[in-house]
């Protein structure tokens, strides 16, 4: 077991230095930089600034400073704002961003895992339909759009919450409807699916034979089982919603870090570039390992360690 | 004796995109307290989907029950309410399915699936349904039962878990015991095993065992009397020996020659040609005509009504009509 | 045969006919024969999938959709470009069916201008997806192993590179057009095709047919094209469904970044972006529209989706 | 399952409509005389309860926006509007832009300007003091313009001390900071040595770049200005408390020389970068000030409560004029004729914007008392037919049957893109040219602006000082800022002069003159000036808003 | 009966698994098979006789040992002479659903090994000889254009026998084609071989697990536990004179579909599961559920040895050292 965590930890750093380099690559053969403004300035500005972030160094002494900042995890400051340590940015926003994945994923994979059960009940009836519309027009408004109907009817017009910001639970639930209704019917579909199969189950027909009682049956024998390919999802979907959230958070003003993953690039902001993305892979691949072992919790048959036999 | 169960004239039908396939179509059997009957049959007969319709199992939609009745104890139970035929399954009336792999569900520990039936119909404790369901796992002979109530199914071997499936359908002491094809998926060693339980069972509780298998050599070890079922009918029930020694329906005659027999030299098998009618449109006389070697015009047309040949042994065959008889004497070609 | 199945109305056989009983002949084909009609597996799926009412209004939606693609732009009088600024956030009328926009041009013609670009953009990205997927899972999947790994691992890199620095590159290297459009939203939009091809492909290629092609020397490529991949349609085209609204939506993003296609064309998804002022201003019409479209046909394809799958899948068939 | 499908639709419509149809009346209520009264009871029943519970009386808090987090809070590196108008509200310089946007005094009392225009002597009060109680010396103004000038700090600002004697070769690199002509000759005078006569020196002090820093504060603690509570300043207000991207409050600054005139307890800076949804908070009453939603400006800009001023700025788009066809001036000519800024202004813009046929905005006052631009009048206009003869003789000139292909290029906005598309219309009815539009990244455009990558392509320029030279020089030789390829010796003598000209009347006569040129080269055509136009709240009052861009809350007051 | 086809030595196949652990699913197998003889290779599940079966076919790379193929190595040839060799050898496969595509029809399945050996020169020919194979194997040429979902099992097993036959080879490995088929079509299919077997001289390995039937089809069997063979001899001395332990535990746990013989019969029923083959027994691998183990058997692997004609086994009981002690006679009945 240590051994098999070990060799997966390597992979993870062999994997993370290729996307590193790779990013680097990117980074370096994109124009602009990060002192491009309409403000007016001159040369000699420029140069000073270029200087003072060691951009005026040649590539591969870039590279270096940058390896050395990944392997002491000291960013540096941001070009953009100077003032703050890349490690400041990403430690004061990571805690927001997470608060607010966290929710989201929890509302949309209890609504998503509802809606899901009782459309798989239902399989082919109109509440079935009806759930699974609710589930596809989730998805299918843009959630920019939604965010917006939804404050000038709930804030503005209703005004049953405060528009915007993030400082209490009700500043809360409009930002957490907007972003959870995408993944909330991804997840009532791929519930719905796994359900359908689960529920023609021997197992589940020796659970009816048993007479347990129904709720007994979705929720004790067959939720267990379905929730396989929610658990398979669920990294990418949480690193999604961690770092996807720009457009959320410009419109709901919450301090959290998607905006570092855009802004960074549009402002050419290196630090945070780099910053970032070794967060955001490390934050992904380590979430994948995670699914890996919720995998072997939820489901006993799989060993974390089990490998294809023939 | 008592009847325990009596299903009378009972219709299946199962709609899909294809059609209507009608799985049972008017089915009448009886089993006495403490017995054992055979229902016996090719795959798609309709043997699964009955033993299902008495617990009242079949998906719905697509299966519906649409004619007949099951008695259990003299109360039909296609009348009675879901919450009512709830406390009567696992407790009255229990089931074992063929494949123990996938009747386990494999995300919950074998002790917490044992007790779980125990707990919702009888409401008792947790150490007493533990101690319950350590006596049951003494019964069906696993050996070191505390320890293993904490395991997971993918722990036990496919021998174990049949003898837990047992267990858990034994363990609210039913009266009537359902096994779908109970040892189809596992080797002959194991196989004898769990026959040999099946009969200690029966004689330790008295349970009544409504036994449902295609393999005839089972039959005949465990069976007391048998119901050898085609095309979504009965053709022909009797008691283990006027089957095997008396059979009188074509298709029954041909199921025993078209089994190899280990303890006979050198017989030729006989194969009964053809396949199955499809349940879509089943033919309308006897839906064996089609296979049968002593079809005559009018097995095409009309299906016959049961004889009665003795006190236990019924056949539904127009050969047993006196005119099917005479043609039956007259030739000699035919065989 | 009602008659027959009740046995409350026995059948008297004294009432059946002497000459009845007589050897009927036997007829081999009979036994042999098969009472249903000859469907190729498609035929079978595509008569399913017509008594999926649902997938089949989500049909008729994209049928009509691109018909209108076609022909809605020669319908109206009005071009897409010439700006009529006086005239502007003019409410739908007999004029103006969709109304006008900020620039007070004609939103039913913009509209149907739209549904060509976002159309064929979600198409075909959803085609090259699909194409690059089944390559790189179907390799992947059936070589199994090392090759695999490897395989796997690359597509981690590329979901842990910035899509954003990647597709500036893009907007750098090449010059803005609906090619480059699709290229961006293909570049690693291939990957969830991927991984589900390999998935589907780990699954099938331990299956006995394909054990039985080996068994008589089938070279690789052929059991991948022939036994492989006709089985792994299902969920390909469900993926593909889903493909083709997102790549919709993806394309807003990148015409925000300069790779979209350049006024006065707009896609829907430009479209709505750009008025997203109307939830407040009151100009509803020139959101509704884009987003109304975009919202039903990334409904049809779910449901066509959703229809598909089950018309295709093999454990519903009989 | 048609009757369910029928039904979604039904359910789609309906929330998309209903959204729309009554936030069509929510875009309405400022209009209505009813409605906002009543949101305006709504906001002081709550404010009472507040009180009531706080058992305050009357606090006057404001609550603004500030977009995004400050980039620094340090007067040499926040160098933008995100940082100046805290900055401008925390700390004060020499001079402080007064009612009228005129440079008065601020921590100086009065000042000396030696004959010769280079040396000025300033006399810096008694009572200025810093937010920690020390007393404003005239060392905290030589340690900070040295600092912002130092190479290490690399300030974005150092440019504009370049008047200082000294100061380009200390920043560049040449010099030290010992060369630099800034001497404290006691705790209260301060003498400055210019490199060349500057008219608008005073007005440049305004600027936060030349601020004080509180020297002993900075050396014990070079991150001083990182965090609310060890951040000093000199300005009326000083800062209470700073949650990074979230918010700053201001509470009066009771040590600040002038803390009578101030009003308010209390200032909010919320950071909420969406234009829609500061609008929203502010319909909600979260906020005091907005600025108006595009769409929204029809009903929204006529209203009561709206506050509409110059902003030194100009929206314009630059011609390459190294490429063709745009190094034929009367081709460039035909273009800038071509554009009709009104509408532009009136229909694509909004907001009350003025169309620019000019390049210096209005609000420069010169000498003369006359505005800048009243004085030069229009350079250029919307007029077709002269467009079309310009086009037709540069045509002739460069000897074309056709255009070459001529792509506009403008980096990814709304309003950028809004403006492109109106004005590849205007081309194609009034000058038969058909332009394709390209949209670029920021970064992407930049960079290919600056190496003259591009044909034609979007602009702007946004004053950092009150006075004109501050656009004008732009377009010098070599100029960073240049972004044309033009070059022109008369032209650079001209700026030469508009900057050192001790003679104000004589100097703004370069100016005009220059600008005059720069129209008669077209080496860009102007679109429209920029305007600050903001909704406040009933009862906020006194909030003076610059044309250079940073408001001043001194004298600022709420009901 | 003298001609050797096939021969099989010391064949040894072993899957790693990762982590360093081993499933051993063939040791050291050793038998050969004459020309037109049956030969059926019997065990229960996972004692390794599918894995010969495709390591014989080559489908699997062998661990250590060989397999001759009329004189040549079929692990040892180049990659054209192994392809070739594939026109030779063929195989029917179990699961008559899973083993053929369900997207093909009947034509394209029977007739994709004569395409991939282009083994005709214009379609016309091809179709030709389909449906002369669908005619041999008891199907019509109506039936060449149809998908396999719309066969039932026994008719798809028969279209699996014709792509077998498709390239003409002269060995035919059938892994367990019956299993999975109901009773009265299983004789048909063992009679369509029977019957190809003496029509196109074809030698077979016939693999299953059903002793009953093997024993019915195959002129000698061998018997197979956890990737070992114990016994080999001619069936009908198999049946009658079983000398392994674990060969009559097998007999004897097989059911007989006669009540009579049924309730006289003695048996045999072995004790405990089938250990993992990943980590088999000591010594002789059946020790764990034999009921004469030794401690001998624990220590050391029993040696392959010939106790009659034709007659071998794996067992200390038949050993010499283990003869001076007991003789193997008065163990047999000792249950």
């Amino acid at each position: 077991m240590l051994r098999y965590i070990l060799k997966r930890l390597l992979i993870m750093v062999i994997t993370l230095w290729i996307i590193v380099t790779l990013t680097f690559v990117l980074m370096v053969s994109i124009p602009g930089s990060p002192f491009n403004s309409d403000q007016t300035s001159n040369e000699t500005v420029q140069e000073n600034l270029e200087r003072h972030y060691n951009l005026d160094k040649p590539y591969h002494i870039q590279y270096l400073l940058y390896l050395k900042s990944i392997a002491t995890l000291e960013f540096g400051p941001s070009i953009k704002q100077p003032n703050q340590t890349v490690n400041d940015l990403l430690g004061r926003s990571f805690p927001i961003s997470f608060e607010l994945g966290m929710v989201t994923i929890i509302v949309a994979v209890i609504s998503g895992i509802l809606l899901g059960i009782i459309a798989a009940l239902r399989h082919n009836g109109i509440v079935d339909y009806l759930a699974m519309g609710v589930a596809v027009l989730g998805i299918s408004i843009p959630n920019f759009i939604l965010a917006t109907l939804l404050i000038q009817q709930l804030a503005v017009n209703a005004e049953w919450f405060p528009v915007a910001t993030w400082s209490s639970p009700a500043h809360m639930v409009l930002p957490v409807l907007a972003l959870a209704t995408g993944p909330m019917a991804i997840i009532a579909r791929l519930t719905r699916s796994t359900m359908l199969e689960v529920l023609t189950q021997d197992y589940i027909k020796m659970a009816r034979a048993k007479g347990l009682n129904p709720w007994k049956i979705i929720f004790k024998h067959a939720l267990r089982n379905a929730l396989m390919p929610v658990v398979t999802i669920m990294g990418t979907l949480l690193a999604g919603i961690l770092t996807g959230t720009f457009v959320i958070e410009q419109i709901f003003a919450i301090p959290g870090m998607g905006k570092y993953f855009v802004e960074s690039i549009n402002h050419r902001d290196y630090p945070v570039i780099m910053g970032t993305t070794v967060f955001y892979s490390s934050f992904l691949i380590i979430m994948l390992f995670l699914v890996d072992i919720a995998y072997g919790i939820l489901d006993p048959r799989i060993k974390v360690n089990k490998k294809e036999g023939e | 004796m008592e009847k325990i169960v009596e299903v009378k004239n009972l219709h299946v039908t199962f709609s899909t995109y294809g059609g209507t396939i009608q799985a049972v179509r008017g089915v009448n059997f009886y089993v006495n307290k403490g017995e054992t009957l055979a229902i016996v049959g090719e795959s798609g007969c309709g043997k699964s989907v009955t033993s299902n319709a008495i617990m009242r199992l079949i998906p719905d939609p697509p299966g519906k029950i649409t004619q007949g009745q099951v008695l259990f104890k003299g109360e039909d139970v296609t009348k009675f309410s879901e919450k009512k035929m709830r406390s009567i399954r696992g407790v009255d009336i229990s089931m074992i399915f063929q494949d123990p792999m996938t009747a386990l569900n494999p995300t919950l520990t074998i002790g917490s699936q044992l007790m779980e039936g125990l707990r919702q119909h009888q409401g008792i404790s947790s150490a007493r349904s533990k101690q319950k369901a350590i006596e049951m796992m003494e019964l069906v002979g696993i050996p070191n039962p505390e320890e293993r109530l904490k395991q997971y199914p993918h722990q036990f071997s496919g021998g174990m878990r049949q003898r837990i499936v047992i267990a858990i359908a034994l363990i609210c002491e039913p009266e009537l015991l359902i096994a779908d094809e109970p040892t189809t998926a596992l080797d002959v060693t194991i196989q004898a095993q769990i026959l040999e339980l099946f009969e200690k069972i029966q004689e330790v509780t008295g349970v009544s065992i409504i036994l449902i298998t295609h393999d005839l050599g089972v039959v005949a070890k465990i069976a007391d009397r048998i119901a050898v079922m085609y095309a979504g009918k009965i053709i022909e029930t009797g008691t283990k020996r006027d089957i095997f020694y008396k059979g009188q329906h074509p298709y029954t005659k041909g199921l025993l020659k078209s089994v190899p027999r280990l303890d006979v030299k050198g017989a030729a098998l006989t194969p009964i040609d053809g396949t199955p009618p499809d349940l879509f449109s089943p033919p309308a006389g006897c839906p064996f005509a089609p296979r049968c070697p002593y079809a005559m015009e009018v097995c095409n047309k009309i299906y016959p009504d049961t004889v009665q040949l003795s006190q236990s042994h019924e056949v539904n065959c127009w050969l047993q009509d006196e005119r099917g008889k005479r043609l039956l004497a007259t030739t000699t070609t035919k065989e | 045969m009602k008659k027959n199945s009740n046995p409350r109305i026995r059948n008297s056989h004294r009432q059946v006919p002497d000459e009845w009983f007589t050897w009927r002949e036997r007829d081999q084909s009979t036994a042999e024969r098969l009472s249903r009609p000859s469907l190729s597996y498609w035929e079978d799926a595509w008569k399913r999938l017509v008594k999926n009412k649902l997938a089949m209004s989500g049909l008729f939606f994209l049928i009509g959709l691109v018909t209108m693609a076609i022909i809605g732009p020669i319908l109206s009088p009005y071009d897409v470009h010439t700006n009529d600024l006086p005239n502007q956030y003019q409410p739908p009328s007999a004029e103006h069916w969709f109304g006008t926009d900020s620039h007070g041009r004609d939103v039913f013609t913009r509209t149907w201008y739209g549904a060509r670009i976002s159309l064929f953009v979600g198409l075909m990205a959803a085609l090259i997806d699909v194409s690059i997927g089944i390559i790189y899972g179907g390799l992947s999947g059936y070589k199994g192993g090392r090759t695999d790994n490897i395989m796997m691992r690359i597509i981690e890199i590329l979901y842990g590179l910035p899509y954003l620095l990647v597709v500036i590159l893009l907007l750098v290297v090449l010059e803005p057009s609906l090619t480059t459009i699709i290229i961006a939203l293909t570049v690693t939009g291939w990957v969830g095709m991927a991984r589900i091809v390999r998935g589907q492909v780990l699954q099938i290629k331990n299956y006995e047919f394909v054990l039985a092609s080996k068994s008589f020397g089938t070279k690789t490529p052929r059991i991948i094209r022939k036994n492989l991949l006709p089985n792994t349609m299902g969920p390909i085209i469900v993926q593909m469904t889903l493909t083709v609204p997102s790549a919709i939506f993806a394309e807003a993003f990148l015409s925000f970044i300069g790779l979209g296609i350049q006024s006065p064309y707009a896609s829907w998804g430009v479209m709505a972006s750009d008025s997203l002022g109307a939830i407040l201003s009151g100009n509803w019409w020139t959101l509704f529209f884009p987003a109304f479209f975009i919202s039903f046909t990334m409904f049809a394809f779910n449901v066509l989706g959703d229809g598909l799958q089950d018309a295709l899948d093999p454990k519903l068939r009989k | 399952m048609k009757k369910f499908l029928v039904f979604l639709m039904a359910m789609l419509t309906a929330l998309v409509l209903a959204a729309c149809t009554t936030s069509e009346n929510a875009g309405e209520e400022p209009e209505d005389d009813a409605e906002p009264d009543t949101t305006e009871q709504d906001d002081t029943a709550n404010e009472e309860e507040n009180n009531a519970t706080d058992q305050e009386t009357e606090e006057k808090v404001l609550r603004l926006n500030n977009g995004i987090e400050p980039t620094s809070l340090d007067p040499s590196i926040g160098f933008d509007a995100v940082s100046w108008d805290p900055l401008n509200n925390l700390m004060e310089g020499l001079t402080r832009l007064d009612q009228d946007s005129r440079a008065a005094a601020g921590v100086a009392e009065d000042w000396d300007i030696s004959e010769d225009g280079l040396t000025y002597t300033f006399h810096l009060r008694e009572d200025a003091n810093w937010s920690n109680g020390d007393p404003v010396v005239a060392e905290d103004f030589v340690y900070a313009w040295k600092y912002m000038l130092d190479p290490e700090t690399a300030s974005s600002a150092a440019f504009l001390g370049y008047f200082i004697e000294g100061a380009e070769a200390f920043n560049n690199g040449d010099g030290t900071a010992d060369d630099v002509n800034v001497t404290a000759i006691d705790d209260k005078t301060l003498e400055v040595v210019l490199e060349a006569p500057t008219g608008f020196f005073l007005d440049l002090l305004t600027n936060p770049a030349f601020f004080p820093i509180n020297h002993q504060v900075a050396q014990e603690n070079p991150d001083w200005h990182t965090e609310a509570n060890t951040f000093v300043g000199n300005g009326p207000f000083q800062l209470e408390s700073w949650e990074h991207d979230v918010e700053m409050v201001f509470t009066k600054n009771e040590h600040y020389w002038d803390a009578g005139v101030v009003n308010l307890e209390k200032i909010h800076f919320a950071m909420v970068n969406d234009t829609n949804t500061q609008y929203q908070m502010f319909e909600s009453g979260e906020l005091d000030t907005a600025s108006i939603p595009p769409e929204l400006s029809d009903q929204l800009i006529d209203g009561d409560n709206v506050y509409i001023g110059d902003y030194g700025g100009l929206e314009f788009y630059r011609f390459n004029i190294t490429e063709e066809p745009f190094h034929n001036k009367n081709i460039r000519k035909a273009f800038a004729y071509a554009v009709n800024r009104a509408d532009i202004a009136e229909y694509v813009v909004k907001n009350g914007v003025e169309p620019a046929y000019g390049f210096v905005s209005p609000g420069f006052t010169g000498p003369t008392g006359t505005d800048f631009r009243a004085e030069n009048g229009d350079l250029v206009s919307f007029d077709p037919a002269l467009a079309q003869d310009y086009l037709e003789q540069g045509m002739a000139e460069e000897g074309y049957d056709e255009l070459p292909e001529i792509v506009l290029s403008y980096n990814t906005s709304d309003a950028n893109k809004a403006v492109a598309e109106a004005l590849q219309s205007m081309f194609n009815e009034h000058l038969g040219v058909e332009v394709t539009l390209e949209n670029q990244e920021w970064n992407v455009f930049a960079e290919a602006q600056q190496n003259l990558e591009l044909q034609l392509s979007r602009s702007s320029f946004i004053n950092d000082y009150s006075d004109p030279v501050n656009f004008l020089e732009s377009f010098v030789t070599d100029s960073y800022m240049n972004r044309t390829g033009f070059s022109s010796d008369a032209y650079d003598e001209l700026i030469a002069k508009g900057k050192s000209e001790t003679d104000e009347e004589q100097r703004w006569e370069y100016l005009y003159e220059a600008e005059k040129m720069l129209a008669d080269e077209m080496i860009a055509m102007p679109i429209r000036y920029y305007n600050t136009v903001v909704l406040e709240a009933d009862g906020v009052s006194g909030i003076l808003r610059h044309p250079v861009g940073y408001f001043d809350l001194k004298y600022a007051d709420k009901k | 009966m003298s001609q050797k086809v096939l021969s099989v030595e010391k064949l040894t196949k072993h899957f790693t698994l990762g982590k360093g652990r081993t499933l051993q699913a063939v040791n050291e197998v050793t038998f050969d098979i004459q020309k037109g003889e049956t030969f059926g290779l019997v065990g229960e599940s996972g004692c390794g006789k599918s894995t010969i079966g495709r390591t014989i076919m080559g489908l699997y790379e062998k661990t250590a040992g060989n397999v001759i193929y009329e004189g040549k190595n079929v692990h040892e040839l180049g990659e054209k002479d192994q392809f070739q060799l594939r026109k030779q050898m063929q195989m029917i496969f179990q699961d008559p659903y899973a083993s053929l595509n369900p997207r093909s029809t009947v034509r394209e399945v029977i007739s994709e090994p004569m395409e991939v050996h282009k083994l005709h020169k214009n379609k016309k020919e091809q179709l030709d000889d389909v449906y002369q194979l669908l005619e041999e194997v008891g199907l019509n040429r109506d039936h060449a254009n149809r998908y396999p979902h719309e066969f039932s099992g026994g008719q798809r097993q028969r279209i699996g026998i014709a792509r077998a036959l498709a390239l003409r080879p002269n060995f035919i490995i059938a892994d367990e084609p019956i299993s999975a088929l109901d009773v009265s079509v299983q004789a048909q299919v063992v009679n369509l071989l029977k019957e190809l077997q003496i029509t196109k001289g074809l030698t077979f390995l016939f693999i299953a697990h059903d002793l009953s039937m093997v024993k019915q089809i195959s002129d000698r069997i061998g018997v197979m536990y956890l990737g070992n063979m114990v016994e080999l001899t001619t069936s009908d001395r198999l049946y009658e004179n079983p000398l392994h332990p674990y060969t009559k535990a097998l007999l004897s746990a097989i059911p007989i579909p006669d009540p009579d013989v049924e309730e006289s019969r003695e048996r045999i029923i072995v004790e405990g599961e089938l250990p993992s083959p990943i980590n088999p027994p000591s010594g002789c691998v059946f020790r764990t559920r034999c009921p004469f183990a030794m401690e001998i058997c624990a220590t050391r692997k029993p040696k392959w040895q010939e106790i009659e004609d034709n007659h071998y086994v794996a067992c200390h009981l038949y050993s010499e050292e283990q003869e001076v002690n007991s003789s193997p006679k008065t163990i047999v009945n000792i249950r």
